[in-house]
């Protein structure tokens, strides 16, 4: 008992051991048993959201929070490498300015509101609603037109192939709206 | 990406980044690759410490000259000279790779009488119409072809729509001289059209020396051949012109005459910027295009029949005769059931195109107060696009705005504190606008696949839920949906009948209730109707309404249950099969059937990817041929063969009538067959190659009061100005600016420029200084180096002011914006504006705050501004 | 197991800065201060107590036809420098609690738990790496990775590293790879080209070794670094000496006076 | 949003912008904070933009007040020891005692104040290793605090009851302190001389001496403030002062470029205070005193005031001498110092 009391001395340790207070014996508890942080976790297999290059990404995570990003080394694309953007990604999911309600500007008004995520919902779902009824044309000089101009769209090459097919699919094939935009060219 | 589309047939990279280590010369232009790709530039220095040389050129000494063999500064706006010099020195000298060029590409057809190039008409083409001010394409076509209807028409709308080569015309008909003697067959027109493009020009506009472009010349042209492979490595540097499309048509004229397309080390490799920039024009959220790029159908033209819109778009020849079975099929997966054949499968619940209803063209309707509502997803164009002043100001005319975003970006809160109100322009209280701002998911927190620059499609798993509030997009436009299909059961209209048949049965999951991602995928992949089988490929799709498929260049990404390629991480060879999926087919590197002889043997051992088998009697190698398997070498189509089938054992560009690479694209473009050097809708110096022309006479300047130009050249702004990324930042900021270990990396707006011009404007290193254009006006700290470098052309001194463009008023770190000092414009084709070349003015010191900056603006307007001096 | 070590190789890097953020994204090290240099593309300026790694831009003179891998002349060097992990490490010897220690690869690890902000290892460190933090006061400095390496894992930085400029591995291997890049490089005509192994001094190597494009001076690193603990025996013997003078003299003005 | 340290350091960063920006609108020129007239390039004459290539010593203004402290208990403990020897002067060797006690308690107490925590204090007895000065220093002055104390406790004991052992015990304690007060007023010149600092480590042979000098001094002068004149002290003081004279010289005369803290700037005028303040000066005035029948205590009193201030001053300016030192990377990147005529040139 005494023995083991005194063994966490790393004084007792370095004098038993004859070592001069630079190795082992001069570790803590902590040291000696530290380990990736990532241990434990499980991993989703990513893909970085800056660049076009796609890096692998191994995402790990523990109980529902993230744990650590880093390069997927068995990418044949990115050999696990990833650049300092793709290395902060950690950062960019987790950091403090990231928004996590609805915030709301009313007509005239010169600052925010808070807004609950079903009742912006429903506001956006009845703008789009009133503004496209209002502004539909089915038909012009007798020919097909069944668009609107009135409402438009901008992004989506950050947004996943789905994403963007959906938009697509409900704004221009569902809504007739024909202003739909993104950063992508040639 | 008309520019690849037209001249090889698909508006993708051509190759893979891993591939580019088996290239003997990479040229880097329009590009700065190590900092803005810099995992996959990995593959660049690993073929550089192989021994091919690296050459770069751009009018900055940036990271990614640091790392080449040779850097060469060019004006920016000048790089179709530089790159016709090369076609000239490759024709000139006979340096072009014989064999590939009589066989691959349409070298060898001859071209119709009444074609006149710009040696004939001093800049112009044949067939402009100064009235429209816009070209009538009809003379361009291949002596022979016959033209399909409307052809003049149908150039109102946007490019991306016309990457299905020769829409227009029957190319497949064409007359050909397999000796390229005929003054009239592409090879000599070619010929003729860049021979003023000489080393001497390239020193009066380029800014080169004559000798650094024999250097570049002679290294890049000897690293090809059938030993020998080159690639070309491009990004928004080429695009963000007024002749963006021409450029890379340029790059494609001398890939195709060296014979690097198709081919391991070769190629055209596009550099985009975004996660899936390439998925979001494969799956557009364009205006002008549906997914896999089939066009949207135009009012008038397209507005009655489904027939006739197949008709006008389809080929005899060549892949696109498909053209039917991918658009029904598509319309079955946005109808289901409601699409028939007795409605056309829902045709005409497509909305028809009336004009130009891109980014820029609506925000100048937007401006005028036409735009009541407009919805932004992961974009920031308060200041992430040009004259952003002009977008931040139309914004405040709208009626209600829907921003989906991680962070609080300058384009959700221009009301609140834009530099428009601070300068007095705007007052909030005056600012109508209803301003909805949803926290948006990570790309941790939410599941589906991006495609990345080489066409690659990955998955990306889920690992968290998002926080809070936040949401996928996909939850978003789910639930939007869901709202908007219940509205319109409750009052029925026919006005809705689209919405009405549109599916929208998604399997939701969890508390939150986010549809199933992996279902829209099978959709874009494509079923059979009948049982609900998902199809193999695109193959198996049907004209009758027998099979759906959302997007069909990615068919078989999912091609049977559970079994998503592109969630595949099991990588087989160094291509990368078995990791994700690449469109098409899985192909990584396009048009492989070059990268064999015409008798189907490898052009080299060294060089070998796909050949011929001739016991197997297939095609086979490293890579999913790009070919029809068991199409012979020595196959010769039948005189009434269509489409695929009517294309030889020796034809590559199997999406084209003709099979062939386009060195001359006789239809899809509306700025010219070839590519011309016209200079920069703003220019310090005349055009000295066709001193009839300043600028491309197809390409809209917008000129407004909101949107002003210099005079080419202007005493007010005498400096060249281009802009650019930093590899510490992401486009506008939105996904950096507000990461503390990013911000710190660059905490602060700055502007390179050269020690000579920081002399003469007595600026010291690291002061601020204003920036002006006749749009804005924007302050940064001068970093004064050695790596911007004064021009001398034609014996005056040109100054290039780059800047970076990643600031805002928002964020960790804040800073004036570049894109306040860019203009509104249109290139011809694909409607992309002009960032990379423009005129400023610099002053030493910083910029007037408030409503004194505008004054300061319209001091330096009018030419009064006095310079401060230190 | 085996003794590792960095080889930071500047021809190959790309001053993408990867390594920076990947290091403290994965040891969760707060950032440096959004102060603009204007050193090159450098604001994060050297290493501190919140940078583990930083990059180093040294400009000179640009010519057109040339790119910064023409052996002709020396444009722009980009290094990355981190903590030498000194085969006789100021640092370790100076600190008195045990803090820092020897690992079994052969890195000096700074325990953090244990540090107790003496701060006697920022003076000890020849390279300037160690640095107390002054809002929490205890020091810190690249652990390399040791929490990572006990799992066979490279450091942070070498992974992220997109251009493979940071190598990672056996101290003997990359010591061979080092002179085996350097006959490359001067091979290829490269005269400018410097390996930074400082052995020849009582620091008597490192775990992190560069090649530098241009004088590793201008990327401050200095030519001859010696370990502090050199100086202990001249140190002991002049407190030997000054404690016989102090104790000679106080008897000699007790003993000496006794006049009185 | 939490505003706290991030908010802060956003808006310091936005003042010191707006700073420069008032100054820059002025002279379009921004004052770069610290800047040397060759900081704008990084290059094998220059070094890295003038970035100082090691750590400025980061320890607070305790440091060279324990370094004060601690010598002068040290020596104290000397003189009480040798006082009791010598049997001469049992006032003497009591407040002498009582000086290395408190001093011995004020020690810790500042190192504590450094380092933040006392727990912190603790740490520095986990392990002892002979290379470190630091834990050979830390160690000592553990057993001199134990011993100066017990021996001042036992001290008083002694004074007032006969107890068996104590004497014995008490001089035993005396000694072990007056041996340890050698190594703790000596060791601090083997701390900072064997460090990576230019100027500390080029003068590593004379620290320890010019340290335990010092502490002589301040001890001898403490106790004659105290009262105390008795002889031995003065000569001990005389002695002191004249070595502290020689070296103050020795300093004057060495023009090596690493010295340069030492004979410019903030550091080199308070050096050569310390130097005057503690050499020269005493010098003088206890000379005086000697000549001087009637004012001797008071010129006594006041060379004596004189040396304590240099002495203190002494620790002082060469913790500063240590900073400028570590601020110019000139010296460990073996550059030649910048020619001074390019201050006014432009820049390009």
């Amino acid at each position: 008992m005494l023995k083991e009391l005194l063994w966490k001395w790393p004084l007792v340790r370095q004098i038993a051991t004859g070592s001069d207070g630079t190795g082992p014996e001069a570790m803590s508890e902590q040291t000696r048993n530290l380990r990736p942080r990532f241990q434990g976790a499980q991993v989703a297999r990513s893909v970085c959201p800056y660049c076009a290059v796609g890096c692998g990404q191994l995402v790990h995570h523990k109980n529902g929070r993230l744990i650590s990003i880093e390069g997927d080394p068995a990418s044949p694309i990115s050999r696990g490498h990833l650049c300092p953007k793709g290395s902060d990604s950690y950062e960019l999911i987790t950091h403090p300015n990231r928004l996590k309600k609805v915030r709301y500007r009313r007509p005239h008004s010169t600052r925010w509101e808070d807004l609950d995520l079903e009742t912006a919902m429903d506001m956006v779902a009845d703008r789009v609603w009133e503004t496209r009824a209002r502004t539909f044309v089915a038909n012009k000089d007798g020919k097909t037109l069944m668009q609107t101009t009135a409402i438009a769209h901008l992004g989506g090459a950050t947004l996943d192939n789905e994403e963007n097919y959906l938009i697509k699919k409900l704004f221009t094939g569902g809504l007739g709206m024909v202003c739909v935009s993104n950063q992508a060219r040639i | 990406m008309p520019g690849l589309g037209t001249s090889f047939g698909r508006g993708g990279a051509t190759t893979s980044l891993q591939d580019l280590s088996h290239a003997d010369a990479i040229l880097i232009m329009g590009s700065s690759m190590a900092e803005n790709h810099p995992v996959g530039f990995q593959w660049v220095i690993e073929a550089r410490e192989r021994g091919a040389k690296i050459i770069h050129v751009d009018p900055r000494f940036n990271r990614t000259s640091a790392m080449s063999d040779i850097w060469v500064p060019l004006r920016a706006g000048s790089d179709i000279v530089f790159l016709g010099a090369l076609i000239n020195y490759v024709l000139q000298n006979e340096k072009d790779f014989r064999e590939y060029v009589a066989h691959y590409t349409n070298a060898s057809i001859l071209l119709r009488d009444d074609f006149k190039d710009t040696e004939d008409l001093d800049g112009f083409f044949s067939g402009w119409d100064p009235e429209k001010q816009q070209y009538e394409t009809e003379s361009w076509a291949y002596r022979g072809a016959r033209l399909k209807k409307d052809i003049y028409k149908r150039s109102k709308g946007g490019g991306h729509a016309q990457d299905r080569g020769g829409e227009k015309i029957q190319a497949n008909e064409f007359e050909q001289d397999k000796t390229l003697k005929d003054p009239r067959c592409v090879y000599q027109v070619l010929k003729r059209h860049f021979s003023r493009y000489t080393p001497e020009m390239v020193e009066r506009l380029c800014g080169v020396s004559q000798s650094d472009f024999y250097k570049v010349a002679e290294t890049f042209c000897s690293a090809s051949g059938p030993e020998k492979t080159a690639a070309i490595c491009y990004a928004v540097g080429w695009t963000q012109h007024s002749k963006g499309v021409q450029l890379i048509r340029a790059a494609a004229i001398l890939q195709l005459l060296l014979g690097n397309i198709g081919r391991p080390g070769g190629g055209i490799l596009a550099l985009r910027g975004h996660a899936s920039i390439q998925g979001s024009t494969d799956i557009p959220t364009l205006y002008d295009i549906l997914p896999g790029y089939l066009p949207m159908p135009y009012f008038e033209e397209d507005s009655d029949s489904i027939t006739e819109y197949i008709q006008e778009h389809k080929t005899d020849a060549g892949w696109w005769a498909n053209f039917d079975r991918y658009i029904v099929s598509l319309l079955k997966s946005y109808y289901g059931h409601a699409a028939t054949a007795a409605n056309e499968f829902g045709f005409n619940w497509l909305p028809r195109l009336t004009g130009d209803h891109s980014h820029i063209g609506y925000w100048i309707e937007m401006a005028k107060g036409n735009v009541e509502g407009l919805f932004v997803m992961g974009q920031n164009p308060a200041v992430g696009a040009p004259n952003s002043r002009m977008e931040r100001k139309a914004m405040a005319k709208l009626k209600w705005l829907v921003v989906r975003e991680m962070v609080e970006t300058e384009t959700a809160t221009f009301w609140l504190d834009s530099p428009e109100v601070s300068r007095g322009e705007l007052r909030p209280e005056d600012i109508e606008t209803e301003v909805f701002l949803f926290p948006a998911a990570g790309h941790v927190e939410k599941e589906g696949c991006f495609t990345n620059t080489q066409r690659l499609n990955q998955f990306h798993e889920k690992a968290i839920d998002p926080p809070g509030d936040a949401r996928s997009e996909t939850w978003f436009m789910y639930h939007l949906g869901r709202r908007l299909k219940e509205k319109s059961k409750a009052n029925p209209n026919p006005d809705n009948a689209g919405l009405d048949a549109l599916t929208w049965d998604y399997t939701l999951a969890g508390e939150i209730r986010e549809p199933n991602v992996e279902e829209v995928l099978q959709e874009i992949n494509g079923r059979s109707v009948v049982d609900g089988k998902l199809v193999s490929g695109y193959k198996e799709l049907k004209n009758d309404g027998s099979t759906s498929c959302g997007c069909w260049i990615y068919s078989g990404i999912f091609p049977s249950a559970g079994e998503n390629l592109a969630r595949k991480r099991e990588p087989r060879d160094f291509l990368g099969h078995g990791w994700g999926f690449a469109w098409p087919a899985d192909r990584r590197i396009l048009y492989n059937r070059a990268s064999a002889r015409p008798d189907g043997a490898p052009w080299s051992e060294r060089k070998k990817l796909v050949w011929w088998d001739m016991e197997k009697k297939k095609w086979t190698g490293t890579d999913v041929p790009d070919f029809t398997a068991t199409k012979a070498p020595d196959y010769v189509p039948p005189k009434a063969a269509q489409g695929d089938d009517a294309l030889g054992g020796d034809r590559p560009f199997i999406m084209q009538p003709e099979g062939m690479g386009r060195l001359f694209v006789p239809s899809g473009l509306r700025d010219g067959p070839l590519p011309a050097h016209y200079e920069p809708l703003e220019s310090p110096v005349h055009n000295e190659l066709y001193p009839r022309l300043e600028s491309d006479p197809a390409a809209k300047r917008l000129d407004s009061p909101q949107n002003p130009y210099a005079n080419s050249p202007d005493e007010r702004f005498p400096y060249v100005l281009s802009t650019y990324r930093l590899t510490e930042h992401h486009t506008a900021g939105g996904m950096s600016r507000y990461l503390s270990h990013l911000a710190e990396l660059q905490p602060e707006m700055f502007c390179e420029i050269s020690p000579q011009l920081a002399a003469e404007l007595g600026i010291r290193n690291r002061s601020f200084v204003t920036i002006a254009t006749p749009r804005g006006i924007i302050e940064a700290r001068a970093l004064v180096t050695s790596r911007i470098k004064p021009l001398k052309l034609d014996g005056k001194t040109v100054h290039q002011v780059t800047l970076p463009y990643h600031w805002g008023y928002k964020g960790l770190v804040k800073g004036s914006s570049a894109n306040d000092l860019i203009a509104l414009s249109q290139e011809p084709n694909v409607r992309i504006m002009e960032t990379k070349a423009l005129l400023c003015n610099v002053l030493p010191g910083p910029m007037e705050h408030g409503p004194k900056a505008l004054e300061e603006l319209a001091q330096v307007m009018t030419g009064h501004k006095e310079r401060r001096q230190e | 197991m085996s003794v590792t070590a960095f080889l930071t190789d500047s021809t190959l890097c790309i001053g993408c800065k990867a390594c920076e953020v990947a290091c403290k994204e994965w040891n969760q090290v707060s950032n440096d201060g959004l102060d603009w240099r204007g050193f090159s593309y450098d604001n994060t300026a050297a290493l501190g107590h919140s940078t583990w790694r930083h990059v180093a831009f040294v400009e000179n003179t640009a010519h057109p036809g040339q790119g910064g891998n023409a052996p002709e002349a020396f444009t722009w060097g980009m290094l990355s420098d981190v903590c030498k992990h000194c085969e006789n490490a100021g640092c370790l010897e100076a600190c008195p609690t045990g803090a820092l220690v020897r690992t079994e690869f052969g890195g000096v690890y700074l325990q953090p738990d244990v540090c107790n902000g003496c701060a006697y290892c920022v003076v000890a460190c020849p390279f300037g790496v160690v640095e107390r933090n002054p809002a929490e006061g205890r020091a810190f400095k690249c652990t390399f990775c040791y929490d990572r390496q006990k799992d066979g894992l490279k450091p942070a930085c070498a992974t992220a590293c997109p251009t493979e400029s940071i190598k990672f591995g056996d101290i003997e291997d990359l010591r061979e790879e080092a002179v085996r890049r350097m006959n490359h490089l001067h091979s290829a005509g490269f005269r400018d080209v410097h390996l930074y192994d400082p052995q020849h001094t009582s620091v008597g190597g490192v775990h992190a070794f560069f090649i530098t494009r241009g004088d590793p001076r201008a990327y401050n690193l200095p030519p001859n670094p010696e370990v502090p603990t050199s100086y202990l025996r001249k140190g002991w013997i002049s407190a030997g000496i000054a404690a016989g003078l102090m104790l000679a003299g106080t008897l000699f003005a007790f003993y000496g006076s006794n006049h009185e | 949003m939490s505003t706290s340290p991030r908010g802060e350091e956003r808006e310091q960063r936005e003042r010191r912008l707006e700073e420069i920006r008032r100054q820059a609108q002025e002279h379009a020129l921004i004052p770069f904070p610290d800047e040397h007239e060759n900081s704008f390039e990084a290059s094998a004459e220059n070094g890295y933009y003038g970035m100082p290539l090691l750590k400025r010593p980061q320890w607070t203004v305790e440091i060279p007040i324990y370094f004060f402290v601690g010598g002068a208990a040290g020596a104290a403990a000397l003189i009480a020891a040798v006082g009791e020897i010598s049997n001469k002067d049992r006032d003497l060797v009591r407040d002498a005692q009582w000086l290395a006690a408190i001093g011995g308690i004020i020690s810790p107490a500042l190192l504590i104040s450094d380092l933040g925590m006392p727990s912190r204090f603790l740490a520095m007895l986990r392990v002892f290793k002979v290379r470190s000065p630091m834990s050979v220093g830390s160690w000592t002055l553990v057993a001199f605090s134990n011993a100066a104390v017990a021996s001042a406790v036992l001290g008083e004991l002694r004074r007032r009851r006969s107890i068996p052992g104590v004497p014995v015990l008490t001089r035993v304690s005396q000694i072990a302190t007056a041996l340890t007060g050698l190594v703790l007023a000596t060791y601090t010149g083997v701390l900072i001389g064997a460090t990576a600092i230019p100027v500390w480590n080029e003068h590593i042979s004379s620290l320890p001496v010019h340290f335990a000098t010092s502490g002589l001094l301040t001890a001898a002068s403490i106790l004659e403030l105290k009262g105390h004149d008795s002889e031995a002290l003065n000569k001990i003081a005389m002695m002191a002062a004249t070595l502290e004279t020689v070296m103050g010289a020795t300093i004057e005369m060495r023009t090596t470029r690493v010295e340069e803290p030492l004979r410019h700037g903030i550091s080199g005028r308070a050096m050569r205070g310390a130097g005057l303040l503690s050499g020269p000066v005493p010098l003088a005035l206890r000379a005086l005193g000697m000549l001087s029948k009637k004012n001797k205590p008071t010129l006594r009193r006041a060379a004596a005031l004189s040396s304590i201030v240099g002495s203190m001053l002494t620790r002082w300016a060469w913790i500063k001498a240590g900073h400028a030192s570590a601020e110019d990377p000139r010296v460990p990147l073996q550059l030649e110092p910048p020619a001074r005529s390019q201050k006014d040139e432009s820049l390009f």
